[in-house]
């Protein structure tokens, strides 16, 4: 094992518009299972997948299922660690207040310290 | 010739994987569309990864749409055919009977009515047909 | 005239750059799948010299909680009209 | 039949790097097939696509071959209208002189009208 | 736990499906240089279009690289075990023998060293190994 | 201190800005596959903040025919180096 994984968070960025193909679901799943399995999960949103946050999503066409449901299952996997990079968000119009979970804005300063403090990281 | 009021005759064009890309399903939709419309969807030519749309093998989970049989579905209804680009077929696991006995393999993964088909035929859809459409990852 | 296809959205891609410049003055672009979140301003306003031809498909808009959000100047369409779009024009190009 | 198809050569938009998987290899594939078929095919070469007629280009590591050869192999077929995107030659910092195949730049303002003026168009 | 130094333990994690894109080809080299280095390849997870990097169906041409051959050689040499992500692999069309009886698909299309397993054994990967790198479409 | 693997090019995706931003001080970027047209400038200007810690894999580069044309402060390696790389950081991360 690294070091000092143990220690750590284990940090999943998800980098991905939903209804985007499957990337966002993959990468949530990922988290899901890491928590299912006691490890403490922080979930960054990052460029697209700030879009995973905004409100009024449905379901896709043809019946595909849409990332909101599993985002309403963290709470239940002790997952509530939620970042999402600012300057994403300002770069397609999102205040962190509008958004449908709450989600700690993290500023261009303080992103390289969020992703250098986790271990693994996995980015989808 | 085809007049714009008129029916037209479509052929598509899948370049995405399915599930992993939103071009099957935009492109499903499409298909669906444009016969509700009094159009004629008479190709789907599958190019780049839009030949993993055609794997026999494919087993979604039961809550989601199982995008292969809705491509049967389409084709079984309109009489649409289905071609798939052989050169990018088997490099990627995809092949019929036929090409399973040729190159060795101990199973198929491609059935009617999907069709291997050569590029020629996607060349020829694009002039043949009064529209092409495609649908890319 | 041509219809063009764009399914990246702005904010990730610079494609739609390139898409601007292969249109013709009389040209359609229609968004659609991750290309919809180009209606949304901010990052509409690439696109605001399409003003009348610019087009967004309304199921992807909604799946993504922007049925209500888009530019009031882009034109949301059903697969009915997507359908119609590329009736109406000679020929489709999609970017991607 | 589309109203003037027969009468327009065939176009086929290159926009994807080298080695960049299989995108520029499939897409030059449907222009010699097109050609094959007696087909006059215009190629314009566009956004990472332009990398494609940047000299001293090797074959992958692993053995994947590269395009140049297949590049070799389009006046065997006929196929001679090269066209680049000036804008996106510009952006990468190449000029035509040093392309390792002669092509025609287009301006911003002739591009619509070389993208309009054929039939099929194939966009890679 | 290993010193920086010494002979380090990776975990390679493939998420593009080969020939499309360049992933598996620089996976596959770096594989080959961590072992030339001393390094040890436990592992490798394939997840997303990664999976269809493991269908035994493959028949790319001669005069190219076959890179689920070259995945399989790897396992032999260095016993890295070659773990496919069920979930993706399913929808996709690659499943074993067991998986395709289960689902009762006529073939199946993944078959040893390649071994179907859980979104778990990725997390645990990412945990118990030196080193994970991950190659992408 | 970690490595960041980026495999796209700046004139093609805006990705190259995430990246950046997601770096620490002492982070090291290592471009690979069409990552290395970022090596060449005018595109390379983008990185010129990571002079001394922006490497290029010498493969990927030659097989695009840019050994020779990458900007003088980007420092190739091979394979081993970029196996080296990963050994001497305690994470990779990579960007797609």
């Amino acid at each position: 094992m690294s070091d000092d994984t143990a220690d750590r968070p284990l940090l999943v960025i998800l980098r991905h518009a939903p209804h985007d193909g499957s990337w966002l679901r993959e990468g949530l799943d990922v988290a899901l299972v890491a928590a299912a399995f006691g490890r403490t999960v922080t979930l960054l949103f990052m460029g697209d997948g700030v879009e995973a946050l905004r409100p009024g999503q449905t379901a896709g066409p043809l019946g595909q299922k849409g990332t909101h449901p599993t985002l309403d299952m963290l709470a239940m996997y002790d997952i509530e660690d939620l970042r999402v990079d600012a300057i994403s968000l300002a770069e397609r119009g999102l205040s962190t207040a509008e958004l449908q979970w709450s989600a700690t804005p993290v500023t261009a300063e303080q992103l390289p310290a969020v992703i250098a403090s986790a271990a693994p990281v996995f980015n989808f | 010739m085809a007049s714009e009021q008129g029916k037209l005759r479509y052929a598509l064009v899948v370049l995405g994987a399915p599930y992993s890309q939103a071009a099957t399903h935009s492109a499903l939709r499409f298909g669906e569309a444009l016969i509700t419309q009094g159009h004629r969807l008479d190709t789907v030519f599958f190019y780049h990864d839009g030949v993993y749309n055609t794997s026999r093998l494919a087993a979604p989970p039961q809550d989601e749409p199982h995008l292969v049989d809705a491509w049967v579905r389409l084709a079984n209804e309109q009489g649409t055919e289905l071609l798939v680009c052989v050169a990018a077929a088997l490099r990627r696991g995809l092949l019929d009977e036929r090409e399973a006995q040729r190159y060795g393999k101990p199973a198929f993964s491609v059935e009617p009515p999907f069709v291997l088909a050569g590029i020629g035929q996607l060349v020829e859809a694009g002039i043949t047909h009064d529209r092409m459409v495609t649908f890319a990852p | 005239m041509l219809l063009h296809l764009l399914n990246r959205s702005p904010a990730g891609s610079r494609l739609p750059e390139d898409v601007l410049r292969a249109m013709g003055p009389d040209d359609r672009l229609l968004l659609i799948e991750s290309g919809v979140y180009g209606a949304v301003s901010p990052q509409a306003d690439c696109f605001k010299t399409l003003k009348g031809r610019c087009y967004a498909l309304q199921d992807d808009l909604s799946a993504r909680g922007l049925a209500e959000r888009h530019a009031d100047w882009i034109i949301p369409v059903d697969m009915a009209g997507f359908v119609a779009l590329t009736a109406e024009t000679q020929r489709t190009v999609s970017w991607y």
